[in-house]
């Protein structure tokens, strides 16, 4: 059977990156690597793992000692701008200080960001800091979408009475406002689980899954009725596989969208428990609890102001990180703005 | 629509109910010495007290017969009646607020309810014309601008904002204080001369005519209600932008400038109704989302409302009050989301409700 | 695109493939406030036909007529409501599990979206090598040569078979539903539709494919279309549909010589003629109204509502579908054997 | 990365934080001190005197309120529970109620144990010290216009005892009047305690154990109308019964009212109808009539309490010399702001007159004080004088000793059913303690020498607090500054550490957890002061902090699970029993499951002490207690903090008492 090469005609040339990452993965890379915007968020977010990364080079602690317990000199109530010298309990003087600093200062480790009332060093608090954040945002994210992706699939493919039992459960643990139901949840669950960052953390996801299965319920209701899926079924392939193969991964986009967007939104509602004092335990390295310490000495924050300074534009900016990226990620991934930019 | 608006009523029990449940069944991870803590504020000064509170109260119930006695009141010694129950319409006392949360509900929920009104406005005004101004410059830097007003709206959290705020104008400058109203408005509002209609004090006082109570109630207002709304005005702006986006690139809007209407027209008259669709969808969301908010932003800036008391109770464990915050909450979600649903249905001829 | 030739008449007693037996598929309608069923909407309503070996059975009927609804029950992506598919001596209604997937290997489907019919997430190699998979007729290497094969068959380029759908045309991605079709050597597929959605340079490409390969795979087809125009070509028989039943079916040549039923006139009538003088002079029946809910259909003769002819004993009974002549079967008031 | 890199970083990094440091206000000028000597008449004589003052202002400030006629009392966390004052055991609800009710008997003034007519116009105490005679005032009305009489006292008191519950204060009452030990009017019914707080159990009681228990009260609170007496006649000699009767619970209120408000009717036959309610049923929760100096205007829980002077109050003279006998404010509003942030702001914008101010934040206050007030212990008053920054808006009265204090205790025999986290292995293996780890001797000596005082004065008192030699604070019957107490000394420390377990704690070390309810900063600060002064003798003396919860504090704490505790007592009288019967044998002893031995041996002291006849006797008998306590240190007594009050200048009239709150007298105070 002789077929005309006319008749194909390519709709354009693809390189290998795009061949190599499938089409979608590469649309999506492209996109984000050549939006300003994302670009920003990126470059945000990839400051934040480095600190992550090299908290024990940045904030050195003592050998054996816990990283994530903040170093305090003293206990006085009155907070020390930054600058000020340790003088007791000082943990070990980074490596890098004598390439920084004159050589007078070279045994000299001081609070780069002063301390908290309390005398907790905020700079050893906003580094260590930072990986709780990034665990935290991530570890709520992933389990909270995890459950909500497994019971939005569940309900959306069976559909039914399932459906019906799994959408109203939803619908009561929706009718909770989030931080009150955090709030609540967490102050039950730390009796149980001790004070610490777990309670919190279950709080979240227990609360957080709804979102996701919503959105991925009716995505996967959406693409059900795609002629693809139709196809797919017509062919023999099997519920599970059509389900895993061909819906999925049709309808989850929307989903991580909403992750990375969640990211934030969790390390902001952890950090607003912390501030409340029923986060993490008092001096773990936390920022909402850096601004807890923060909390009475705002109206001084004239004189005081590097207790919420420093925490606080981390938070800031580590939550418009991830903003950035998922509000990028939407546009890139929204195929109705396809080719508007 | 009466059908499909019935239907949905009819799940607001079950799901009130199941909301019930669920807390009830937190509950359960604790044990009875540990509940009696909300009843003592600090180590007891007689080791019996804590076996008193837990008899007294029945805390060492099943957690069963604590729901049913919630649920349908006890018996009162005297009268051999049974009194009080939720289903009798008694809600139970507050330990956290120091009165029957009847009482703190009524007394509290209008300071909370004026509070998130209020904040419907920048809301709905703000963040529909800076949407739409975005939207309608797209990518010039007005809409960057506009852009970076959203994202960083939504990524700051509300209790740093608001204490920045208390910080600024409050203890800097001294313009708004914290609080609902101040002292002697107060006592004006208490007094006979002055009569509440909605317990709503800047509405209230309007229709007084005391403009300085007015002018008072509004300073101690203001903060609160820009922290509450920042976040929600930044989300409105956004889905107002992109609806508009698709809205301006759609044929009819094309079709409609070939005309030769002038932008203006074009975007006032054509664009902006079929816009706001996504925003209406938006608006359930908020009025919920405003409400939750309050939780922080009345702990911060020690409004009286319903959201400070919660906050208060979920910290204490005082699940009685928590319960009925979560089951107004619930309540008015529902109903939000259905008055929505009706409008759109209204609003949109392509949206069938039954 | 002539008259000249025309295949097989029916001579010989031919093997039935497909026997169609009152088939039924109702679509619930719930109302109230408990959702209580309150109606059906009678998508196919008692449909019967037989599909001879190797022929192409056109089925025919405005948007809407429930033609689509009754591929799609013969298949099983629906579960009909009643009645009886016979293929191949199997009963496809009462098929479940295993055997029902085990017949897929022998009936098959193209769809009418050629873009939304393939999974824009998967390349060529895996949406046409998915049934092979499936079913585990293949290993890696050899699934990679049928595929090649199947391309080659559809007159693509073996070459593109990493591609992903969105880097081929309408046409190609057509192409390639045809090549996941026929992965399993079927013996019969439904298209359902496969042209309406192309550019007409390419529906005759496609068609003359789909002729090619039914006479080199010895295929039987059910061709559905909305027009009388598309399936004009490639039909041995036609089937015409009106709200949910088949009012008319007999042999191309004699639905559009000797049409019987009004509606097949009407929509006989809106058949372009390539002769412009004939076009010229054409006179095109149109219909009054729109086609009635199939949830609430006209009592009496479903057709009585547009129909130019319809008297009295339209709007009372119900017409019986007959075979008004040898292999010519009619239901209408107004044709008696 | 070169070192160039890092060092742009580091500078970077630095330019920042100077950056956002001008943002900051410049600090204040120093103000220029001038030395001036001059000469004043002394006692006829004339001397030099060099004063050492900053330069006068030009103009005199004068410190005068926008709003003169109302008191804001801004108090911190924690709202009134209820305002019965038979049912009130928190300081919340006391200060109002001692605004709003008056006593039989009140403090003088200053004084925290002498005495004067309240409601009584005087007072008979019989040789033996059980029956006391109160001869009532007349003439004094209530807030809603009811005259005052005997039967109102005595019903107050009777209604009171028998409304009951563990845990209002009224197991104060049930001890004199019925016996040492007996904490509830239910034990009369029921002596096991089985009926306390069970009103249903106590209903279904015997009809006639019923009655007797009633005939009980009424028979140890008796009246007289025609003679204007009331008489109480107590099971023991009771040293603290005075101070019991002066404070919120000896609250007298109007019989007639009350019972129209639903409490108790008087009649024996239904006493128990009224038991047990709870603080949130008790019919007078919400509403007062009292005689007090103020009288109460509403309560809206959560917010505010408002209060408006009486103008008919009964006081003509004051109760010490040159006190105040009425209120002058006319209305005190009485507001609850949980945060600190929003009440510092209050305060400086002078809508606060009483602010509660936590001692971690008074660094911020401090420059707001223009006058300077330090505690006389011998005039009981304060000697003012004025700071560096003479106009600033405060004053601040400080170096008066409170009356609460924190200690740290010892577990003798920790709980470890179901396991115990809190003692690591629950061995002397180094990783762990058994569970009676602190029934050695030397183990407790051991941790009382290792804690250092005077870092623990430093850093959670802010300087400003006394060790405390033994049990008793400062000041009080039987109280010797000179006492034998424990002094930090990690070298005696060290000493008993290897006395202790026959040394296995030396050999091995130990570790354990010292548990504390997040939020409080003390109980976390001595915990890490043990923590670091061990783990300097050695690192294999380990000590782990753990903040827990509220409720689960309380339930660790409660069931003796916690090797240490941390907590703090606030008195309820000022006396030396109600410091030495639950640290020694009440409540704190049963706690830290002393061993029987122990306790029977403080009993006999402390049982002699309460009914001493006479103030010398139980001085001697209180001081034996310390040398007792000292030698068995079942816990290291810490430290008394000394308070600080901070007022706007335009309030005057301010005197300390040491067992009232800043704000439990309003009518001595006055606003210009």
């Amino acid at each position: 059977m002789a077929v005309a090469e006319t008749q194909i005609e390519k709709r354009k040339e693809i390189g290998w990156l795009e061949r190599w990452l499938g089409h979608d993965t590469y649309r999506t890379v492209k996109g984000m690597a050549t939006n300003p915007i994302s670009v920003i968020g990126l470059v945000l977010l990839a400051f934040f793992i480095l600190v992550a990364l090299l908290a024990p080079v940045l904030a050195p602690v003592q050998p054996g000692g816990d990283p994530y317990r903040i170093p305090r000199d003293g206990y006085g109530s009155v907070p020390e701008p930054p600058g000020t010298p340790w003088e007791s309990r000082q943990p070990p003087i980074p490596f890098w200080w004598s390439w920084v600093m004159p050589e007078e200062y070279h045994d000299q480790w001081i609070h780069i960001m002063g301390t908290a009332s309390g005398q907790w060093d905020i700079y050893y608090g906003v580094v260590w800091g930072t990986r709780t954040a990034l665990e935290v945002g991530l570890q709520i994210t992933f389990v909270g979408a995890l459950v909500g992706v497994t019971l939005g699939a569940i309900s959306a493919y069976y559909g039914g009475a399932v459906d019906m039992v799994i959408m109203r459960i939803a619908d009561i643990f929706l009718a909770f406002p989030f931080t009150l139901a955090a709030m609540t949840l967490s102050a039950v669950l730390t009796p149980v689980l001790g004070k610490g960052l777990v309670p919190p953390k279950i709080a979240l996801m227990a609360f957080g899954w709804t979102g996701f299965a919503r959105l991925l319920r009716s995505d996967i209701l959406s693409v059900r009725e795609r002629e693809y899926v139709l196809a797919a079924r017509v062919v023999g392939v099997k519920d599970a596989r059509i389900l895993f193969r061909h819906i999925l991964p049709n309808a989850i986009f929307p989903t991580l969208v909403l992750g990375s967007m969640r990211i934030g939104s969790y390390v902001i509602t952890f950090a607003a428990l912390s501030f409340l004092g029923i986060g993490a335990e008092v001096g773990y390295a936390d920022w909402g609890q850096l601004l807890s310490f923060a909390r009475a000495w705002m109206t001084n924050l004239g004189t005081y102001w590097y207790i919420v300074i420093y925490p606080g534009v981390a938070l800031v900016l580590f939550v418009l990180a991830w903003n950035l990226v998922g509000d990028a990620l939407r546009d890139v991934l929204d195929p109705r703005l396809q080719g508007s930019r | 629509m009466l059908n499909y608006i019935i239907r949905r009523l009819l799940l607001v029990p079950l799901l009130l109910f199941g909301v019930t449940v669920l807390i009830f069944a937190m509950l359960q991870a604790l044990t009875p010495v540990e509940r009696s803590a909300l009843y003592v504020r600090d180590i007891p000064r007689n080791d019996r007290v804590l076996d008193g509170i837990i008899r007294r109260y029945g805390l060492d119930q099943p957690i069963h017969v604590q729901y049913w006695k919630w649920l349908t009141g006890t018996v009162d010694p005297q009268s051999g009646e049974r009194v009080g129950g939720v289903l009798r319409g008694d809600f139970g006392y507050s330990r956290t607020a120091s009165q029957p949360v009847a009482d703190m509900l009524a007394h509290r929920f209008p300071a909370t309810l004026e509070m998130a009104l209020l904040a419907v406005i920048p809301v709905v005004a703000g963040g529909i014309v800076l949407g739409v101004i975005g939207a309608v410059n797209h990518n010039k830097p007005l809409d960057h601008i506009v852009r970076i007003f959203g994202i960083v709206g939504w990524s700051l959290p509300d209790f740093v904002f608001g204490l920045l705020l208390l910080m600024a104008f409050y203890a800097g400058t001294g313009w708004f204080p914290p609080g609902r109203i101040s002292d002697w408005a107060n006592q004006v509002i208490a007094s006979d001369a002055f009569r509440s209609y909605t317990q709503l004090i800047t509405v209230d006082a309007l229709l007084n005519l005391r403009f300085d109570i007015f002018w008072d109630a509004l300073r101690h207002l203001i903060m609160p209600v820009i922290t509450l709304a920042y976040l929600w005005w930044a989300l409105t702006l956004r889905v107002t932008r992109s609806s508009m986006l698709e809205t301006l690139r759609q044929d009819y809007i094309t079709t409609a400038r070939a005309k030769g209407l002038a932008e203006g027209v074009v975007i006032r008259r054509h664009a902006l109704p079929n816009a706001l669709m996504p925003v209406i969808t938006l608006g359930g969301g908020t009025i919920v989302g405003l409400l939750s908010g309050v939780v922080i932003v009345e702990t911060v800036f020690n409004y009286p409302g319903i959201g400070s008391a919660a906050a208060n109770a979920a910290v204490n464990l005082d699940v009685i009050t928590v319960l009925s915050f979560v089951l107004l909450n619930g309540f008015v979600l529902v109903m939000a989301n259905l008055i929505v649903d009706v409008l759109y249905a209204y609003i949109d001829p392509r949206v069938r409700l039954d | 695109m002539t008259i000249e030739n025309t295949t097989m008449e029916t001579s010989t007693p031919r093997e039935i493939v497909l026997q169609v037996n009152n088939l039924k598929k109702y679509f619930p309608i719930k109302r109230g406030v408990f959702q209580t069923k309150v109606g059906d909407v009678k998508a196919v309503d008692g449909v019967s036909f037989e599909v001879f070996k190797g022929e192409t059975l056109g089925l025919v009927g405005e948007s809407g007529c429930g033609k689509t609804t009754t591929g799609r029950t013969i298949i099983r992506l629906y579960e009909p409501t009643a009645g009886h598919v016979d293929f191949m001596g199997a009963d496809m209604a009462q098929l479940r599990g295993e055997e029902l997937r085990n017949i897929r290997k022998r009936m098959q489907m193209i769809f009418q979206d050629p873009y939304a019919s393939l999974n824009p997430r998967m390349s060529v190699l895996k949406i046409v090598g998915e049934p092979l998979e499936v079913f585990h007729v293949a290993n890696r290497e050899e699934r990679k040569e049928r595929v090649a094969e199947l391309l080659e068959m559809v007159g693509l380029n073996p070459d593109f078979m990493r591609r992903y759908p969105h880097e081929f045309s309408g046409g190609q991605r057509q192409r390639i539903g045809l090549a996941r079709a026929l992965a399993l050597n079927p013996e019969m597929i439904i298209c359902d539709e496969p042209i309406s959605a192309l550019d007409v340079s390419i529906q005759a490409q496609v068609v003359n494919l789909l002729e090619e390969l039914q006479d080199k795979l010895g295929l039987t087809y059910i061709f559905i279309a909305h027009d009388l125009s598309m399936v004009r070509h490639i039909s041995d028989r036609v089937a015409v549909m009106y709200l949910g039943k088949i009012v008319e079916l007999t042999t191309r040549e004699e639905l559009y010589q000797h049409p019987l039923h009004p509606y097949t006139e009407a929509l006989l009538s809106a058949v372009p003629v390539p002769d412009p003088v004939v076009e010229e002079q054409r006179k095109r029946i149109l219909l009054e109204g729109d086609l009635p809910s199939p949830a609430n259909p006209p009592h009496g003769c479903n057709f009585n509502t547009r129909c130019p002819k319809a008297f009295e004993l339209c709007f009372q009974e119900e017409p019986e579908y007959l075979e008004v002549k040898p292999g010519h079967f009619c239901a209408c008031h107004l044709v008696k054997p | 990365m070169s070192k160039k890199t890092w060092w742009m970083i580091a500078s970077l990094l630095l330019v920042v934080s100077m950056l956002l440091a001008a943002c900051g206000p410049s600090p204040t000028p120093e103000t220029i001190v001038e030395t001036v000597v001059v000469t004043v008449e002394k006692e006829g004589e004339i001397v030099e005197v060099i004063v050492t003052a900053t330069p006068e202002p030009e103009m005199p400030v004068e410190f005068k309120s926008a709003d003169p006629t109302t008191l804001y009392d801004i108090v911190g966390a924690g709202d009134t529970d209820t305002l019965d004052p038979a049912w009130n055991y928190e300081s919340a609800g006391d200060a109002i109620i001692l605004n709003v009710y008056d006593q039989l008997v009140t403090y003088a003034g200053p004084s925290a144990t002498e005495f004067v007519p309240a409601l009584a116009e005087d007072w008979d105490i019989s040789p033996d010290g059980l029956i006391y005679t109160f001869y009532v005032r007349e003439g004094v009305t209530f807030h809603n216009g009811a005259e005052l009489t005997p039967e109102d006292v005595a019903y107050s008191l009777q209604r009171g005892v028998l409304q009951g519950g563990t845990w209002s204060p009224q197991w104060l009452f049930t001890e004199p009047f019925f016996g040492e030990g007996i904490y509830d009017i239910a034990e009369l019914v029921d002596p096991t305690g089985a009926l306390d707080d069970d009103p249903e159990g106590l209903q279904a009681a015997d009809p006639e154990a019923l009655m007797a228990a009633c005939e009980a009260a009424m028979n140890a609170i008796q009246y007289d109308d025609a003679a204007g007496t009331v008489t109480f006649t107590l099971a023991q000699s009771w040293g603290p019964f005075l101070p019991t009767l002066a404070q919120s619970w000896g609250s007298i209120l109007d019989k007639d009212w009350a019972i129209e408000n639903g409490t108790w009717d008087g009649d024996c036959a239904t006493w128990q109808n009224y038991y047990g309610v709870t603080s949130e049923t008790a019919p007078l929760r919400d509403i007062m009539n009292g005689s007090g100096p103020y009288m109460f205007d509403h309560w809206t829980p959560g917010e505010e309490t408002v209060l408006v002077k009486n103008p008919n109050y009964w006081r003509t003279e004051p109760t010490f010399e040159g006190g105040a006998t009425g209120p002058t404010i006319d209305r005190i509003v009485k507001k609850l702001v949980n945060e600190w942030g929003t009440r510092y702001a209050m305060l400086q914008a002078g809508d606060s007159d009483i602010t509660y101010i936590p001692r971690e934040n008074i660094a911020q206050v401090d420059p707001m004080v223009g006058v300077w007030c330090e505690y006389n212990f011998d005039t009981l008053g304060y000697d003012c004088e004025p700071t560096e920054n003479p106009d600033a808006p405060l004053i601040l009265y400080k170096g008066a000793p409170s009356a609460t204090r924190t200690d740290a205790f010892f577990v003798f025999d920790i709980d470890v059913e179901g396991g115990n986290p809190y003692i690591g292995s629950g061995e002397l293996d180094g990783n762990g303690i058994p569970a009676d780890f602190f029934s050695d001797e030397h183990v407790r000596k051991a941790f009382n020498y290792c804690f250092d005082w005077d870092a623990y004065i430093a850093d959670a008192l802010a300087g400003e607090g006394i060790q405390n030699v033994g049990y008793l604070i400062p000041g009080m019957i039987g109280y010797d500054p000179n006492g034998p107490k424990y002094t930090f000394d990690p070298a005696m420390c060290e000493e008993e550490l290897k006395l202790a377990w026959d040394g296995a704690v030396w050999e091995n070390g130990f570790r354990f957890q010292i548990g504390y309810n997040t939020g409080n900063v003390t109980r976390q600060t001595i915990a890490q002061i043990l923590q670091a002064t061990f783990s300097d003798i050695d690192p294999k003396f380990n000590i782990e902090i753990i903040g827990l919860p509220w409720p689960s504090f309380l339930a660790a704490y409660r069931a003796s699970r916690l090797p240490m505790a941390v907590t703090g007592w606030i008195e309820d009288l000022h006396d030396p029993h109600n410091w030495a019967q639950p640290f020694l044998i009440g409540t704190y002893a049963s706690r830290q499951r002393m061993p029987d031995w122990m306790v029977d041996e403080f009993q006999v002291l402390v049982s002699e002490g309460v009914g001493a006849p006479t103030d010398e006797a139980r001085a001697e008998i209180y001081k034996q207690l310390t040398q007792l306590d000292y030698n068995y240190a079942p816990a290291i007594r810490l430290a008394v903090a000394t308070g600080r009050a901070y007022f706007p200048r335009w309030i005057s009239g301010y005197y300390y008492n040491p067992i009232h709150q800043l704000d439990s007298r309003y009518y001595t105070l006055t606003k210009q």
